[in-house]
């Protein structure tokens, strides 16, 4: 398929049509590395009307970001960008980055990926607002703290004023941000992965926000570059997908992501937890009865365990047991002892009071981490941590080309470092990893929350896979109820310091 | 840079060449430094008007504190401080704060007529009895006075003194000259009869003293002598020998004292400074310790004697025209005979002495005897920076002959100490024969002693001579009238200790400043006992 | 930047990155001179062989000369880069000096870096007041000059070279065991140890293969640097005449011995300043800064999955 | 570290140094009066008479039952004794030594702040640049010249070469300059590189650049998100670097002959004065924990983020 001639006839329709409507445009916009001819974003044409927002979507490494960076002249000196960008009927050549630089804050304004580090740690919040009165829009000083204050009393985060961010939520860090990136008065905005690390309930609050000013502003515009379909979905208006720096469809989001024409993109929306077909993932034996299992023994059990960690009691009164091949769900908010569960079951947390009884060898409690990176050492290949562990154990590994095929992990990553494969192969390899223990009780914390939608639906079907073939007991943690509902056999909800069953199940 | 390069590759290249001449040359012109002064009576009334004009000196000793004790040696070389008897460039006694004295016949009973008139810096008069006071003082105090075998003092009317002895003693003026019998005014003194202030009589007074490093001067006006022309000085403790020889060639310094032998090559090709260099009664020697069973031979001392290469020493290391060849240098009158053999190396001859000695080269190259190696230690220390190279080339050129030498490069109270616990072997170090003028003094402490507690801690070890001691202290008593032989006894001391060689000369002194071109003209006093400040005049 | 890039594929970075060693140029270079003075200092002495205390007093501050009989009929060997201000032969003192200073000074480092590592893993994976008390030792030894630690072991011991080694390992194991205490806590906190040890790997696999990739790179730049400062504290106190004692050639004490005679033989003083300047500059760029120039580089590489 | 932990470190450096003071009293070879009677009276006077006088006065033959108890006692009460050399009390001398290299070290700080930091600050917000690279070769040579010899090229240079300013001494302004430019020269070129390397980090930083996107000019940006963050490790660094700057101190002191503690502190264990190498290690070990102290009240202000 040929983007550039799919995006050409639009590429002719938009600029230079100085319609009233359109606030900013840009033609043939592609990246490449300086001296080189690889492209790594081919040339894609756009305009931004007033109050139309415009959303791209792509998974982690599409060049979505790239486009962004285009435009705004923050691409990394090793890259360069051609085409042009038009605004106010002014037009801008990309290759010369430094002719934006008097656009920000006064007619560009962008909203930063994880807002708790684009905030500068030692400032008071509202004085990182304030400032941007004071030196972008050149208001007073008076007249800056004042509007600052009404900012972020608007955004319902006027106590936070006289904080540091470090004290700041990711929800709140991000309405700040928001807040600072307007102040200097720009009616366009640019937001790069604003929801990225966020709770699900703080996504669409953050959508809300974006929608909200843009429908305040008169003649703004609104750019949003996001993986996450529920975000898409919410703000709506014109969408782009893009896949290895091709725009490979584009059109109305409500009518793109009702019907993709593109394979990709349908893959993309059906990624989504929520899009997930009901019981995919759940035994063919009927489960609406706890026992339903009968093969089921308990592998291990919580009994009025309460959990702490130093003086901080994080979860008390603890009942819990686990069958093997069941999976439960536990769902809640971060820094809520979902991990100190865990560490408890797993013995390396002693308990505050209560117990765990487990009831098999010690090996067969394993953990699947958050950020598999960091679960490995970095300097042996794969195929050597393999080796050692089958060597540790005198565990047979006759059957690990069966199990690689099965995770669909290609036998040449063996010889690959830990740090040279994606994200999505390394969880898989950790999960390879346990499948040679054969566990019989896994608890995995969030193992997914860092990797793109359709990479977490591969990396939950080979987890599922495990649980139903080695009997399994697994204890899934997770901040995305949907995706909880759609494997778990049970939620269970940590609340005010308790676990309780969750009602919707 | 370019051009200290060049002018560094240049007198690299001349270096060799031009050494003797150099030590030569510098060593004549400290004959001809004083010049009569043509603007003497323009001093005074250049005095009168401020003058504000300071002479910087720099040299290596530290100021320790107010008493006589500690850094009496400066205070008498910035002419703060004076002693009854005064000493001449050629050893020869001169008035002081006493203008005449006379000994009665029996020699027993010392009378001193004091200078009247005299002014200490806080005002109060010099008399008798404060003299008095004053030397009680210093003879309780640890220093040569002690060994003197005084019985009392008196102050017999306000210019006179009386010193009476238990037995004759010739030399008394010239200990009186030392610098530890400087007169302080009383009110110098706290109760325990430490000085806590320098109080003086000289032509200069102290303005202020921070010790260890600096102390300043001005002119006393109520002197008793004439007013010198040079108003304020500043003295200045550079402990590191490259350091003062970087001052005095930057320029800063008028007077700079204790040279090193590289620094006096290169300051002499300076444009800034003129060097200047005086023989003085000082002798690099070293200490043996003739208990050892090696060392107890005097053939073995010879034949380390014999192991050494003065001149090569002398010219390469020290930068000296030659090595000692007998313990006192010629400057030394009567001491140094001229007519004795002089030492020096001849490698075979020690070798051979050795071999009759029973020491003989084993397979180490090392000499055995009875199953003992001869190997030995020799202490120095770094305070002068030449003796550790001069110790370094001893242990190449014992080692030659089949002698180990461990160095041990240590504080120099290592060697007195050694002395006494018997530890020591070998020991270098750079002697002041004549810490008073009369020589005596020192040979007496270093070479004489008793059979038990022979020799002295900066001399002789485990060599008593009974004759020879007896004579010394002849001397000492009678002074140095001929003797049978009729011979100078002095000479016939001297003969006595080249030939046993209880210890074994290395090298003479010269004391080696750089005057700056500030000054018209300057002179070196070879007794080491002033800066000759108030002498000096400004070139313009 | 990081938030930014983070939309790139990662076959597309292995496109961007430039080809980068894991020992920048500096450091190559850097580890050259270390390496040649270090052969210089094994092989010197049997390429050409000599003593360096041997003395020919009347070649003293003279040039190199070549292979030759003297005078008196006695071999002379020859000295390549000339002679010292007692004759001596520049060339083997150099030789011999190099030895010595790069013995002691490894050998401070090894016992300093392995009794900091030690200690720093054990603060860090024993904590509580194990951890507070080194870290008080360590911190309180901070506190005083490292020339006047040496200096005091140096009174109380007998030995100089003793002396010196445990003197300047004394100074140098603080750091070592900051940096392992450091890393250590951060490492052993860290998922993959936690993960190695579910799986049932003991310690000396978490210390192999999980800690040390961590802290080599860090502990390597430690070392050098250490050996750096060691050097350098050698040197400095044999200027101020607490150093080896003579006559053993030693770096330091050959400049000071030299140093009077700098307008006279300029090229005697420069050969062990030029020697120790070189060693030091060697193991400075060897140990590195953290601190890299290409940028683009550095955030794409942080941008990774 | 927090005011506790730092009175800890205080009572543990005094603890270290009384018990190294009392090991090397217990180590001297031989004898300390022979020492003691050295140091007072120089090698053309000392004898054993000498030496018997200063046992005597000082009564060492007692110390032999000295206990470690009483010896740290007496520093506890902060009482160091008196010099055996001088017979001055330990603080009547470091007193005013240490003004003298209080002084020095001043001079020298601020000369080495008014050269780094600004340097590595240009140097770090165009990382990669000339500037950046000429810094980086310049300091990397100043660090690996040991700081006698960087000295004497100046002393060479300066002073004798030029005639400019005098090669030692004490007393006039003109004599500060050639010591603190050695000892600023060496703290110049690491706080420099420090400098330049937080600089780089900040502009690494995405707070920086949101700075920046939010409107800021690039010098608003500097002066309101790069210099505090700059300045944070930078004062830590300080703190660390007082031991250094003593260090060079002892060195650069001796040889351009300025009356300082580390001056005092050589002469001290040459002639074995323990009571004043007790005396200025102690001096100059709290004096580290109190300018630590100060650093972490700064550290506070600078980033009031508490812990980090």
């Amino acid at each position: 398929m040929n983007v550039a001639t799919m995006t050409t006839p639009a590429s002719h329709t938009r600029p230079g049509a100085t319609a009233d409507d359109v606030v900013l445009s840009a033609e043939d916009v592609s990246v490449r590395v300086r001296g080189a001819q690889t492209m790594l974003l081919e040339p894609v044409s756009l305009a931004l009307k007033a109050g139309e927002p415009l959303v791209v979507i792509g998974e982690t490494g599409s060049g979505k970001s790239l486009l962004a960076q285009a435009l705004l002249g923050t691409l990394p000196s090793e890259l360069v960008a051609s085409g042009s960008l038009w605004l106010d009927g002014e037009q801008y050549p990309l290759h010369t980055p430094e002719n934006r630089r008097p656009l920000w804050g006064r007619r560009l304004a962008v909203l930063p990926q994880e807002p708790w580090l684009a905030l500068d740690p030692l400032m008071k919040v509202i004085r990182q607002v304030g400032e941007a009165y004071r030196l972008v829009a050149g208001r007073s000083a008076q007249a800056s703290h004042a509007a600052a204050r009404s900012d972020l009393e608007q955004l319902g985060v006027a106590a936070a004023s006289e904080q540091l961010p470090g004290k700041l939520s990711g929800g709140m860090a991000q309405r700040v941000a928001f807040a600072a990136a307007r102040a200097g008065g720009a009616p366009l905005l640019i937001a790069d992965e604003p929801t990225k690390g966020l709770d699900a309930a703080r996504v669409s609050e953050i959508g809300e926000l974006l929608l909200k000013s843009l429908a305040e502003t008169p003649r703004a515009g609104l750019m949003v570059i996001t993986h996450d379909m529920a975000l898409a979905h919410q703000i709506g208006g014109r969408l782009m997908v893009v896949r290895r720096g091709q725009v490979i469809e584009q059109g109305a989001t409500r009518d793109v992501l009702a019907a993709p024409t593109h394979a990709y993109t349908r893959r993309l929306v059906n990624a989504a937890p929520q899009a997930w077909p009901e019981a995919a993932f759940k035994p063919a034996a009927d489960s609406a009865s706890g026992d339903g299992k009968a093969a089921g023994e308990t592998i291990i059990r919580a009994e009025n365990l309460t959990i702490a960690r130093g003086d901080t009691t994080l979860l008390r009164d603890v009942e819990l047991s686990v069958k093997s091949g069941e999976i439960i769900g536990v769902q809640g908010a971060s820094g809520c002892g979902k991990s100190s569960l865990g560490d408890a079951l797993l013995g390396l947390l002693p308990p505050h009071s209560g117990r765990v009884v487990q009831h098999a060898e010690r090996l067969e409690y394993q953990k699947l981490y958050q950020d598999p990176v960091a679960t490995f050492p970095p300097r042996r290949t794969l195929g050597r941590l393999l080796k050692d562990l089958s060597a540790r154990h005198r565990l047979d590994d006759s059957q690990l080309p069966q199990l690689m095929e099965q995770l669909s992990l290609a036998p040449e990553l063996l010889s690959r470092l830990p740090g040279q494969v994606s994200g999505g192969e390394l969880q898989r390899f950790a999960l390879l990893r346990l499948m040679l223990i054969k566990p019989r009780f896994v608890f995995a914390d969030e193992p997914t929350s860092r990797l793109d939608p359709l990479v977490q639906q591969e990396v939950i079907a080979c987890m599922v896979k495990m649980v139903r073939e080695q009997g399994t007991a697994l204890v899934l943690v997770s901040h995305d109820a949907a995706l909880l509902r759609k494997v778990a056999d049970r939620v269970l909800v940590v609340e005010e310091g308790r676990l309780k069953a969750c009602q919707e199940i | 840079m370019v051009k200290l390069l060049s002018r560094l590759r240049w007198q690299y290249r001349t270096f060799l060449h031009d050494r003797r001449q150099l030590a030569v040359a510098s060593v004549a012109l400290s004959l001809a430094v004083v010049q009569p002064s043509h603007a003497q009576d323009a001093s005074a009334a250049q005095a009168s008007a401020a003058d504000t004009r300071r002479l910087e000196i720099v040299g290596p000793f530290d100021i320790k504190g107010a008493d006589p004790l500690l850094s009496g040696i400066l205070f008498q070389r910035m002419q703060i401080v004076e002693t009854l008897v005064e000493v001449d460039a050629t050893g020869e006694l001169q008035p002081g704060l006493a203008s005449d004295w006379e000994v009665s016949d029996d020699g027993l009973e010392w009378r001193f007529t004091l200078r009247s008139g005299v002014q200490f810096h806080d005002g109060s008069q010099l008399d008798a009895e404060v003299a008095r006071q004053v030397l009680e003082i210093a003879r309780a105090k640890p220093g040569l006075l002690k060994s003197v075998p005084v019985e009392r003092i008196v102050a017999e009317d306000a210019q006179t003194l009386v010193i009476a002895l238990s037995e004759p003693f010739a030399a008394l003026p010239a200990y009186l000259a030392d610098y530890r019998q400087q007169i302080l005014a009383p009110a110098a003194f706290d109760e325990t009869g430490t000085a806590q202030q320098v109080i003086g009589t000289g032509p200069y007074r102290m303005l202020r003293m921070t010790p260890p490093l600096s102390l300043e001067v001005t002119a006393f006006e109520d002197y008793w002598g004439p007013q010198p022309e040079v108003r304020q000085a500043r003295y200045q403790a550079v402990s590191r020998a490259e350091g003062r020889a970087l001052i005095a060639e930057s320029g800063d310094a008028d007077f700079t004292y204790g040279l090193d032998p590289a620094s006096r090559q290169r300051l002499s090709q300076s444009p800034r400074v003129t060097l200047a260099a005086a023989a003085t009664p000082r002798t690099m020697l070293l200490k043996v310790n003739a208990n050892h069973p090696a060392f107890q031979d005097p053939a073995v001392r010879r034949a380390l004697s014999l192991a050494i290469d003065r001149t090569a020493i002398a010219q390469v290391v020290l930068r000296y025209p030659r090595g000692a060849s007998q313990l006192f240098p010629p400057m030394v009158e009567g001491w140094h005979d001229p007519a004795l053999p002089e030492l020096h190396q001849d490698v075979a001859k020690a070798r051979a002495l050795l071999d009759a000695a029973g020491w003989k080269v084993a397979e180490d190259g090392i000499r055995h005897k009875d199953g003992q190696r001869l190997a030995i230690s020799l202490i120095t220390f770094s305070d002068r920076p030449e003796l550790p190279l001069v110790a370094t080339v001893l242990e190449r050129q014992f080692h030659a002959i089949g002698i180990q030498t461990r160095l041990d490069i240590t504080n120099f109270s290592a060697i007195p100490a050694g002395h006494h616990d018997g530890s020591l072997d070998m020991a270098l170090f750079a002697r002041n024969l004549a810490m008073v003028p009369d020589p005596i003094g020192n040979v007496l402490s270093d070479y004489a002693g008793t059979p038990e507690a022979s020799g002295g801690d900066w001399g002789a070890m485990g060599w008593f001579d009974a004759d020879f001691t007896a004579e010394l202290e002849r001397m000492a008593r009678e002074g140095y009238g001929p003797t049978p032989a009729r011979q100078d006894p002095r000479a016939q001391a001297s003969g006595v200790i080249q030939r046993a060689l209880p210890v074994i000369p290395i090298a003479w002194y010269y004391q080696n400043l750089a005057i700056s071109n500030r000054l018209q003209s300057a002179q070196v006093d070879p007794w080491e006992r002033s800066f000759g400040l108030s002498e000096l005049r400004w070139a313009q | 930047m990081n938030q930014v890039v983070e939309g790139l594929a990662p076959q597309r970075v292995e496109a961007v990155r430039r080809p980068r060693l894991d020992w920048p140029l500096r450091r190559v270079i850097g580890a050259a001179m270390v390496a040649s003075l270090v052969l210089l200092a094994l092989l010197g002495n049997l390429v050409i062989p000599g003593d360096p205390l041997e003395q020919h007093l009347y070649r003293a501050l003279q040039g190199a000369d070549a292979v030759g009989v003297s005078d008196a009929g006695e071999v002379i060997t020859s000295a390549p880069l000339g002679y010292d201000h007692l004759g001596r032969s520049l060339y083997h003192r150099l030789v011999a000096a190099l030895g010595l200073s790069l013995s002691i000074a490894a050998g401070a480092v090894i016992l300093a870096a392995f009794s900091g590592i030690s200690l720093g893993l054990l603060a860090a994976g024993r904590g509580g007041w194990a951890e507070r008390l080194l870290s008080l030792v360590a911190d309180s030894l901070l506190a005083l000059p490292g020339l006047l630690l040496v200096l005091m072991v140096s009174v109380i011991l007998p030995s100089t070279p003793l002396a010196l080694w445990l003197g300047l390992s004394l100074v140098l194991w603080v750091e070592f065991f900051r940096l392992a205490r450091a890393t250590g806590r951060s490492v052993l906190a860290s998922p993959g140890v936690e993960a190695s040890r579910l799986l049932g790997f003991g310690a000396w696999y978490r210390f192999r293969h999980h800690l040390w990739p961590e802290m080599a790179p860090v502990m390597m730049t430690a070392m050098a640097f250490g050996m750096a400062n060691a050097l350098m504290a050698i040197a400095a106190l044999g200027f101020v005449h607490v150093g080896i004692p003579e006559p053993t050639p030693e770096l330091g004490t050959m400049m000071v011995e030299l140093l009077p005679y700098w307008r006279e033989a300029p090229f005697a003083l420069l050969t062990p300043v030029l020697v120790t300047f070189l060693l030091l500059l060697g193991l400075l760029l060897m140990s590195g800064s953290k601190a890299r120039t290409s940028t683009a580089a550095d955030t794409l590489e942080g941008a990774r999955p | 570290m927090n005011l506790p932990s730092r009175l800890l470190q205080l009572l543990m450096v005094v603890l270290m140094v009384g018990g190294a003071s009392y090991l090397m009293m217990q180590s001297l070879p031989g004898d300390a009066a022979w020492r003691i009677a050295a140091g007072r009276y120089g090698y053309d006077a000392l004898d054993a008479a000498a030496a018997a006088s200063v046992r005597a006065e000082l009564g060492l033959e007692a110390q032999g039952g000295l206990h470690f108890l009483y010896w740290l006692g007496d520093i506890l009460r902060l009482e160091l004794g008196t010099s055996l050399i001088s017979g001055e009390s330990v603080w009547v001398e470091i007193r005013h030594q240490l003004g003298n290299s209080l002084s020095l070290a001043g001079a020298a700080l601020g000369i080495s702040l008014l050269i780094g930091p600004p340097l590595g600050l240009l140097a770090g917000l165009r990382a990669g640049g000339w500037l950046d690279r000429s810094l980086l070769a310049v300091c990397s040579l100043l660090r690996a010249t040991p700081q006698f010899l960087l000295a004497l090229v100046l002393i060479l240079l300066i002073s004798v070469e030029m005639g400019l300013l005098p090669a030692a001494g004490h007393g006039e302004p003109q004599h500060f300059i050639l010591p603190a430019m050695t000892l600023a020269l060496g703290l110049a070129a690491v706080s420099a590189r420090l400098a330049r390397d937080a600089m780089a980090a900040v502009t690494q930083t995405a707070f920086h650049d949101f700075a920046r996107w939010k409107g800021l000019s690039n010098a608003q940006t500097f002066w309101r998100h790069g210099l505090r963050h700059v300045a944070l490790p930078l004062v830590t660094y300080l703190g660390l670097q007082f031991v250094t700057l003593v260090e060079g101190v002892v060195v650069i002191e001796s040889i351009f002959g300025w009356p300082g503690i580390g001056h005092a502190l050589v002469h001290a264990i040459f002639s074995r004065d323990v009571p004043m190498v007790q005396g200025t290690a102690l001096v100059l070990g709290v004096g580290f924990v109190l300018i630590n102290l100060l650093v972490d009240l700064l550290g506070r202000q600078l980033d009031p983020r508490g812990v980090k």
